[in-house]
Order: C-alpha cells, then structure tokens, then sequence
C-alpha cells in the first residue's frame, strides 16, 4: 500500500485540522483518543479453509483462512510444526495499493501478526509433530485486507487469532515403521492455550490515540503496536518516520496492557470461548 | 444412471438438470472502492471491486481514443481444497483476461478517453463456476461506479455430466464431468461476450448447452436488476428519510 | 504482443476501409470470407526434439517441438501421462511483442492449444504410465512463433499437433521391483487417436470471416476458435472486446465444423498419414 | 542457573549482563559513496552507504516537499552459517522498511525537496544485533554524506536470557534466548525511532529492558560522536599540513 | 590417438581438423522483422532478425549521440538433449552481452541517434558454436535491415579436441574437448570484436587457435556476401522481370 | 552496473584529454601502460565463512567468502564436486548500480570469474565427493564487489582465488552402506593445486593499458581479461564494443602472460604460500 499518489497539500491542510480538532480532545470521527472502532468477528465465513475469520474494524475488512498439510519441519525446529503467515494488502481494498508480489508493507503486516502468535504461545506447536524431524502439521494462515482503514495491523491479528481459535484441521496418525500418513477422519481443534491482543496506538503532534483510521494514520507521526498475552507483552513494532519519548512508550504500554485485557474479553465473547482455561480444554485431545 | 445423477434425475446437491444453485448478490460492500459488488453461488464466496475511472498510470499506456481497462481475477489461498500460492497462477492470468474482454463489451469506454478503469475480483471461496459469478458480481460493481455501460453482464457455466446437460455446475460436476462450458450474456443486447468450452460436445449437443447457459444467465440478469434496485431504492429511501 | 503502441488514427482508417470492403464481399488480401491462407506443415525439422513441426499459415510462421521426460504423474491423474504445453510469441515475431516472460496473450495461446489437444483425446494419456501414481511419461510441448500475422491459435495448434503426431519418444521400461527405468532403445511413436482441428473466425461489423490477419484482428470485433475432433467439438474460446449474437455462433459452428473436415484431410495429407483408424494403428504400442 | 549465563553472572562470551561487545567504528571507508561507515560489534561486521541527494528516479515518486529515503538492509550469503541465497528474503525486506524508519526521523528531510537518498547496508557478517549495528553505522554514514540531521541515530539490542535482562545480545543468545528487543534512540532528542520486541516480558521487566537498551544507545552515541571527531578531525590535520 | 580424432586425422563426423560443417544462409526469411537471417551450421538452426532504427522505450535510456542496441539470444526449449526451460539463462545473458558487443562494433551507431535497435536470436537447434553461428547470421540481418555498418561480422569458434587444434568445434566435441574459443571477426577492418576462450591451451598453441579461427571467419564472411549478393540479386531480378 | 546516466558531453570531453595525456604515455593517475594499482589482499576476514578475502586494487574494493554444503553432483559430472561462483554488485559500490537481481555485467562478472577458476582446474573438484552420482561438497564462492573504481574481472578474480585458496571446509565421511554423512570435526583445505592469475587490459584509441581505473573503463574502446596458469592461458573474455586486431591480441597475450606470473608471485606472497609444489602440498588431504 502506498500513499505516494497523495496530494501533500491536502495532507498537509488534514493535518493541521486534525491536530485543532486533537487540541480540543477530539477525533475526525467523534471518538475519544483510546477507543476502538465497533469490532466484528465471524469465524467459519469459508467453509473449504480449516479455520476462518473475517473483521470489521469500523471500515476496515480483514478475512484471514487456515489450511493445513503435512510437511517436513525446519531444521532448526524439527520438534515443532511449522507455523505460515502471509497477508496480502488486496488491490481491491484502497486506492493506493499496488499490483504485484507483496510489498514491504504487506510483509511487514504479516510478519507483526505472525510473531504476535508465535510468540505468545497461543499454539503450542509442539503438540503439531507426528514424527520429529520428518513429518509435522504446516499451518498457513493467509490474511487478506479487503478494504483499508487504517490499523490493518490490530485487525489482521483479530482474524488470524479467531481462525487459529475456531479451527478444526483433519487429524492424521502415523504408525511406528509406517512412513505414509493417514487421516483417521476426525477433525481436531489446534492445541490453542490463550488469545494473544494486538493494540496499536499512533501519535499526531503530542496527541496518542488508539486504533487510528487510514486519515490519521496518513499524518501520524508515529505509531507502536504491542501485542499482550495474559501476563505481559509478546511483541512490538514501531512504525512511521518519527519518534516516541521514552517516558510516552512506557505510559503507553502500561495503559495498553490495561485495556487488552477487556479486548481479549470482546473477543472471547464473539468466538463463544470463555476463559484461558476453558480455551484450553476446548482444544486438548 | 451414472454417479453424478442418480436414477431421478437428482444432482448430487440435490438439484435438477437445469437448476441453478442458490444465489445471493449484494451491492456497495466495500468502502474504499468505487464500486463493488459481493456474490454467493452455491459455496462461491466472491468479491468484485471497481476503482476509476482515474489516471493511467504508467503515462505511455493511455489510449486517446478510450478508456484502459485492467482486470485482475484472483483466488483467496484458502479458497480451495488445496492451499493455493498466492502468486497469479496461469490459469488466474488466462481468466482475467477473458473476464476483462467479457466486461469491456459492455462498457462504454470512449466516454472517458485517456483514463484507466481497474476491476478486481477476490475468489474467497471458490465451488465450480467461480468465473461466471465473478464476472456477474463485476458486472454490478461496474454499475455501483457509475461507469456507462450498455447492459449489465450475466454469466454461468454450462456441462455435460453423466451424459446430460447441466446447468450451473458445482465443484464435483465441474472437476468429474465431461464438459464446461462457461457463458457470458448481455440479455438486452443478446450478445455473448464470453465462450470458452473444454470436452466433447457433439454439435447438437452444443447447440443444447448454448440455449440452457442463456437461460441461467437470463435468470441471473433478473438477479442483478433485483440486486441493483434493492441497493439504490433504499439508499434513496434513506436519502428520503432523512 | 501488445497493440498499445499502434496508432489509433491508422487502426480508424484502416477499418473503415475494411469495411467498405468487406461490404462488397472483400478482405484486404483478396480471399474469400471463409477462405484459409495457404497452409504447409514440415515436422522433424529439429533434430534434438522427439517430434517438431514447422507451420506457415500466410505469413504466420510457428514452430513446435516435443521433448520427452520422466517424472511423477500429477496427483489428481495418478494413472495418466503428464502434457506440458508452453507458448512463447517471440520478441521476433512482431514489432509488438515486448521482452519478458510470457505475458497474458502467450499464456492463453498455449492454454487453448492444450485444452484443444487435451479434451479431444488426441494422445491417449493411459498408455504413457510406467508405474502408477509414480512414474510417467512428461510430454512437453513447446510452441515458438516466429512470424505473427494474425490467427496464431489456429497456426500454433497445427504445429502442436503435427508435432505431437509425428514424435518418436525414446521408450522407457521399469520391471516390477525396480525403481529405476531403463530406455530399451526403440524409439515409439505417442498412443495418436486423432487429429484435433482448430478454426478460428472474426467478426468485423457484421461481417464473419476466417483465418484472420493480423490487420484484421487489429480492427475485429470479436473473435471465435473452435476445435474440433471427428464427431463433435471439443474446445472454444472467444476473443475480443465485442460479443456474438448467440446465432452468430451457432451458425459459425455448424459451418466451421464442416470446414473443418477439409482442413484435417489437408493436415493428414500433409504429415503423411491416412484415416483417422490408420494413424491410431500407426501409434499403437 | 541457566545455560546460557554461568554461576557467577558470566554470559558465554564472558561478558557481564549490562556489557557490551567489543566495538570499532570507522568513517568515510567507501570511496564512491557519498558517505559511508563500517561496524564491527563483536563478530558483526557490516558496512554501510549513502548516495544522495540526487535525482528521484523514476519521477513520479518524487515528493514536492521533501527528499525520498530509500533504504536497503542486506546480507552477503556467506555472513551467517548456512549459506543465504542473495536475493531479498522477506526478513530483509522489513529490517529494510524499520530502519529506514529509524533514520528518517532523524533526517531534516525537508530541507532537499524533490530529491532521493539512498542508504544501504551490506551485512559481511552477522552475530546478531545486526540491524541495530547496521542503523548505528547508516548514521554515521549520513553524517559523513553531510546529510542534515537533527540527531545521531544509535541502536542495539535487549533481550531476556535465561530470565535475565542483559545487554547486546550475541548470535547464541538471539537464537537461543527468550526475548529480542532492538532499539533505535536518538539521545539529544530523546527519541525512540526503532523498537521491535519478540518473547515473553512482563511490564515491569520491557521497563527495565527498555532503560538498559537506551543505556546501550548513550553508549554507542558517545562512540559515534568520537568516531566522526577522529575521522574529522585527523582530515581537517592533512588539509592544514598539506 | 583419442576418442574424438581417429588415427586417419578424422573428426567424429569425418571432417578434417581444419574443416568446416556444411553451412547454409538465408536473409530476410521473416515478413515482420526490419531484416533477418537464418543460418544452418552442422545440425544448428538459427533465426536472427532485426527492429529498428525504432523510438526508444522507455525514454530515459535514450543515449543522445548514437543508438542504443539491445540484443537478446535465447534458445528454444527443445533445441537441446534436455529441455531448457524458457526463461533465460544466465550463460543466455551472457552470451547476449558479448553478442551486442560483437556486433555494435559493425554499426555506425552514430548515425542514427536516440533511436534503438533491437536485435534477436532465436536458436531452434544448437550443435556446438551457436553462438557464432547467432552472430554471423544477426550480421546478415542487420544488413537486410539496412543498418550502416562498417564491415560484416563473422565468427566461429575453435578449439582443442584430442589434443588437436580444430576449427568448429560440433556438440560432442564441444562438451568433451579440452578447450572451445569462439571468435567474431571483421575481416576487412581486421577486427575482433568477440573473443572468449576456456580450456588450457599453451601460448603457442592460442596463437595457432587464433589463427585458425581467422581463417574460418574468412570463409563465412565470404559465404555472408554470397548470401546477400544471391538474396538482392534475385530481388534484383524479380524487380526488373516484373 | 549502468552508465547510461552519465553526460555524453563530459564523457567525450574526458576522452579528449585522455588520450591527450596518453599520447605523452601518461595516465591521469600517473601510473605507466602496463602498472598495476597498489593491491592488497586480506584473507579470513570472515569468520562464519569458510573462506573469505577482501581484495583491493586502487580503488576497487572486493570481498569474496567461501561457503560449503552436501549436495548431489550434477547429472553430466557425477564424479566431481560442484562449483558454483556468484557475484553482486553491490549498489553500495557505485552510483550507477541499479537495485535489483544481478544484470547482465554481474553475471557475466561471475562467469568470467569462473571459467578463470574452473578451467585452470586450481581445485581438484573430484576429490570433493563423497560417493559418485549421490553426493558431493559444493563450494559455494560469492562475490560482492563493495566499491568499483574499474578492473572488476581482476579484482574479484583475485578475492576468489584467495578465499578459496585458504578456505578450512568441514570434513565429512559417509562410509559404506551409510546415507547420512557425519562431520569428522576436521576442518580441512581445499584440494588446491595452483593459483589462476586474471589480467585485464584497455584500448583507448591505439594505445593499450593494464588495470583500467572506471574512468578510462568508460572512454576505452575495448578491453581483453586474459586468464593465465603457470603454463599457459585458460581463459579469454572480450570487452567493450571495440575492436582489437590479430597482431595486438597476440602481443598483449604473450605480454600478459610474463607479467601474470609476477602478480602470482605477490599474491602466494600476501597468502604467505610458498611455490606451486607447496601449496598443493598444503592442501593434499
């Protein structure tokens, strides 16, 4: 996604309104500097994929899809499955997109989302093996953006994570001394033991808000999205061409964590899983 | 009796011979795009985008006569059995093409000369027959962005499965049957503006399909209208309202 | 090939003379509307290929050339040969033609050759199995055109099929327990049915014409190739940004799919071969 | 007692938690480069260079009101253990998108409109820590193209090893330890302009990796500012002897 | 004695060491091109054809005081034992480098500036030396084309089979030889403007080699003016007998 | 590398004060016809590679390292190790290198480099395999040039001839019966058998010089690299799109090859090897 085509005079005038508006305490679109946009989830929206799930940040539209084969693992982890994730910024979802192999922003998309999940433990690959160093379940996660609003990042982790959650991938068994893979014809959920929450907050002037829109992002200055697990933090990125104080990061990541917590909530309510526990079970085998 | 029509005449989804599978359109879904449209057909999950008509970019393609048109059709990697790359495929590149011929028949492209007209179609769930329904849903999209066109575009495909001819075939039918034979239709203007066919038809036979495809799309082209009327009479409904 | 940079003034000029001609019942180069360009066929002109063939249609020039490997059927046809069809429009075919990999018109050329070769049952794929699910004969067919002046669907699809035809592949044998084949040094001939035959018409305004040039599909309406077998079609697809009425096609149909009787007894002649019972005997084992 | 951290707090390089390796920073080392650094941080050795300003190339990426910044974070296939093939891999692609981040802020970028800077990074070898490394010698790199700059940029690694926080890590504690967490700080400015982190952290211990990171930044910043006195200073001493 | 030259001095396809496959040209066998050649050397089958002088795309490369030329040589998929996937190669990059430059040094590229000229090889069969047979037969084509050149260019390889220095080197001994020197030549400007050599050869013994290579190229170039003299000769004719 | 964005005015004026300057034997460096610039090689420098060298010759600055890995051989040489030469030029090194995959002079860059290498058989590649037909070492030589001031065939020529020339690869065994190779924990030098010597010379107008800087590179007509053995000549490359006549190739070969044999000589000297003998001695197993 690129905003090279943006007239920098229309930008610049947005700014400046903006930041009169920020003054006052307020945002272009009425919400107060920490709320989020309504948020959605429908999970099994594709019913080839293993797992899906499709979000709605305000206008923001992210479906992300689960497919599973059985691969070789990587060397340096032959006792884990292996974990994919991919997003692609779709041509149909902005103006400023691109044709062509994903960009630095599509990469960068994914591999925020991927280590947010990686990281936090959510899967436990280790339970994905079915022998190590040879055979191990691949998990692909494919997140596409529909349509562009801004925070991609927060909402392609929202449809990753709820895909991942309400999977059920087909089971397969492989005997001692059998070299072929079987299905045993049940469908089984991912060994999933909590949801990690990506929070992304971006700084106009001296102003932080959480979740910006595409038009705020377009003037930021700069912005951190920090994913949580229960007990702390998994994953940061910076982006944008400015800078946060020291003193701003900290106060950001201590409020942020706060407020994960009644998003990790939200989100456990729309896929229908209670608590970390509860979550847990629901994918034991 | 073959195994993809039983004894009465049953498809394996339960349908007749010459019965489309259920279908839901919808218009305006996306934002940040000019026009957009959303189909379901059967398991087909589809989105259509149109953006423009706006500069061509790069400059050295304009064409001073008419409006460019560029039409990408793409399945979604989690759209079928297989995780598809999400790299163009060959036959991905083959369909937009054809999808973009289809189209641009039914568009008047020398009212805007020297601009660009980009159409894009996302496969997000693919079950047979996902280019006649992309090529319906863009159609729609196409009206939603106010391009001018000479009629709306319906398609279907058309097979022979256990020796009959089908309307509208679903995956199964689509991979084990012995013919598809996809159609593109602009009713009002009775023109085909696509045509592909693979497997053996005899002429007659041929001359069957072509009549039945025509049918289904005539029954989509009602779809569209119906489609096209709900979005724009409760939007002016609303503009009323308020 | 891309027409991008031609002239629109000249393409306008250019067709509308070609309509005031068409009106009297002329093309440009004097032929009848239903009239081939002078077609020839030479095969085995490569000597390192297992089959080849040269075509001149008018001065549409295209040669073909049939190269042979073992490999792994694909998985959806454990029990068939495999068929590789590749087209490339070469940078010296025309001053349109732009460098780079093939681009959508080359990649459509060789999908409508393959699907007219593929669905007529030509080659009997069944016969080139060595072991089921694990090894196979790869067909590849590679088509070159040299010279492009107009209806290269046709022209390149008798230079396949002349190629396929004439091939005389290095046999293979893999005896039960072996994993490893061996060539038993006879050269075979490819399990040959039949012969496809693709026609091709355009119309321009309201008129149909066959084998168009170049110059008549810069200014066509629309186009149709159909191919046929003995008893039936077997592909078709139609090009351009115009449509067909559907009587249009249904009367274009039953006629080429006369013609094309005549044109098959041509090629037949051409490579050699007699009826359609003498090449499939001439092919067996 | 961890593996990775002995009994008596030694890390397997002998260094303590708040230590950092062995650094040598060198200014202006390319000749056809603008500007130009090298690093070696332990066994990282990378160099780094800038072209620019200079046209914008091709033109319609220009930005009216000020310069473009490329930037280019790569590795040479014999800098890490295995061999890397050389193109691009989607981990250079993003290093290249955040440093560039990083670098920007501290560039007065509208001081040169309608031009393009290129920066680029060649890691020789890798023992990680190298995108931190590669920040802190692009900047001195621009500081010797006479780029105008607000701050020098400098940046290094925290992490967690064996449920410490220690300073810079090495290649076996970045693979085999807890948390990575790259930092980019502008001192003067007191300003984060890279941070990255994968792992588990609590609050209370980011805060304290976060104070240790910019520990390690003044550190490097002290470095950069010698490093750039030495070769200025030793060049304006040939000018005044010649 | 060895495997590749018998005891009577014979090649494996019973040439003498210092004698040439049987050769065949023809100009101007390809409607669209600006000029074209085709040559016939042992078993290779080569097409050589020629665009230009044309407008240059994109601009920015134009060169402003002469042409600029392109040069692509590739070989078809079935022109070699094993089929050779399409894209080029690099040994096919190569080659079309040191072919451009063997070349360029016939044209007059200054009298046509900012203008470009496309020149392309297609190899429909390779036999050992295709390269110099691609440059002796794109000559011909630049010379239908009606580019001013300087002189023609011949050339043809040499090399040491057996221990033998041997002119025109076929496949198998091409692939089993100790050393393959290829050699483009203008005669009448003693000039070479291609030259590639490897294998070892002794000094004495490259000096012999060049002079072998010189003597070939001498007799293609007479067989080049032949085939021009014959091609415009006829036109000639015809043009007169009309 | 490009050069077409530089002027033509200033390109041609420089020629004519060149060749001015060459008239009176001169070249704007100083050096004579047939100099060298000062060129030194640092070898090890590093650690992760196998091998590594870091040239510089004037101006140009080149690093080559040495990577080794377990593969199958190539089908045509079952019975020898593979080589494999890559270079970049890095767009660090010049303004006028484009981003992006290797073009044309950096592969013909590579090419050149390893014909030199190969031909000169300086490493016995078939005592680097492991079993025939099934597994070999391949050497894996990758070449960036870091600053390019003219004479890159030379320069990496040299950086890759030293890298490999004091590479230690790990040793590995793979007895009978085994299919898994095991390391010995040896680290072991190449087979090495003497040092190829590339020699790069200019044509500017009529007056021929060594070691071309990138400004007489950009003003010559064409240029010569001549690889030589201790014996003899193993590899030619022509420049440029110039010409050179019969009597001057000679000349400049015959020339070369003397002067070739002193730059050995300071090379063994910088890889403080001793003579031919010597260094295969060092690096028999």
């Amino acid at each position: 996604m690129s905003v090279s085509r943006r007239s920098f005079v229309v930008e610049r005038l947005r700014k400046e309104k903006m930041k009169e508006l920020l003054a006052k305490g307020q945002r272009l679109d009425g919400r107060g500097m920490t709320d989020y946009r309504p948020l959605s989830i429908s999970t099994s929206v594709v019913s080839k994929a293993e797992g899906s799930a499709q979000v709605h940040l305000g206008n923001t539209a992210v479906i992300a899809g689960v497919k599973v084969a059985l691969d070789r693992p990587y060397r340096d982890t032959p006792d884990r499955g292996n974990l994919i994730v991919n997003a692609e910024i779709l041509p149909l979802a902005s103006p400023y997109v691109e044709l062509g192999p994903p960009d630095e922003n599509a990469i960068e998309l994914a591999r925020v989302v991927d280590r947010g999940i990686r990281e936090s433990g959510m899967v436990d690959m280790s339970k994905l093996v079915l022998r190590p160093g040879e055979l191990v379940y691949s998990i692909f996660v494919d997140i596409n953006v529909l349509n562009a609003d801004g925070n991609l990042f927060d909402a392609a982790s929202y449809a990753a994570v709820a895909a991942l959650a309400t999977a059920r991938i087909p089971e397969y068994s492989l005997p001692e001394g059998s070299s072929t893979p079987t299905p045993t014809g049940n469908r089984i959920p991912l060994p999933v033991t909590g949801l990690p929450v990506s929070m992304t907050a971006a700084k106009i002037g001296d102003y932080v808000l959480y979740d910006p829109t595409e038009e705020e992002e377009a003037v930021m200055d700069t912005r951190l999205t920090m994913v949580f697990t229960e007990d702390g933090i998994c994953a940061l990125q910076k982006g944008g061409s400015g800078g946060w104080s020291p003193a701003e990061v900290v106060k950001l990541v201590e409020e942020a964590f706060a407020k994960a917590k009644e998003i990790r909530e939200e989100i456990r309510r729309m896929l229908g899983i209670g608590g970390q526990a509860e979550a847990a079970q629901g994918s034991g085998t | 009796m073959g195994k993809l029509i039983d004894e009465s005449g049953r498809r394996t989804d339960g349908r007749g011979p010459h019965e489309m599978r259920p279908l839901k359109l919808e218009v305006g879904i996306l934002k940040n795009a000019d026009g957009s449209a959303y189909i379901e057909l059967g398991r087909n999950k589809i989105v259509a985008a149109v953006y423009g008509p706006k500069e061509v970019h790069p400059r050295h393609l304009t064409l001073p006569d008419r409006m460019l048109i560029k039409c990408r059709y793409h399945m979604s990697p989690f759209s079928v059995e297989e995780r598809k790359p999400p790299q163009p495929s060959r036959r991905e590149i083959e369909i937009s093409k054809v999808m973009r011929e289809a189209l641009e028949a039914a568009i008047i492209t020398d009212q805007y000369p020297r601009t660009a007209l980009d159409i894009f179609v996302e496969v997000l769930e693919s079950d047979g027959g996902s280019r006649g329904a992309s090529i319906t849903a863009a159609s729609l999209a196409l009206a939603n962005a106010g391009i001018p066109m000479r009629d709306l575009v319906a398609a279907c495909a058309v097979g022979k499965v256990d020796g009959q001819i089908v309307l509208d075939l679903n995956d199964v039918e689509d991979k084990e049957g012995e013919v598809d034979m996809p159609v593109a239709y602009m009713p009002n203007l009775d023109r085909i503006t696509l045509l592909q066919m693979d497997g053996k038809l005899t002429i007659d036979e041929f001359k069957a399909a072509l009549d039945l495809a025509l049918r289904g799309c005539r029954q989509l082209y009602e779809a569209q209208r119906r489609a096209l009327y709900d979005h724009y009479f409760s939007s002016a409904q609303q503009e009323v309202s308020k």
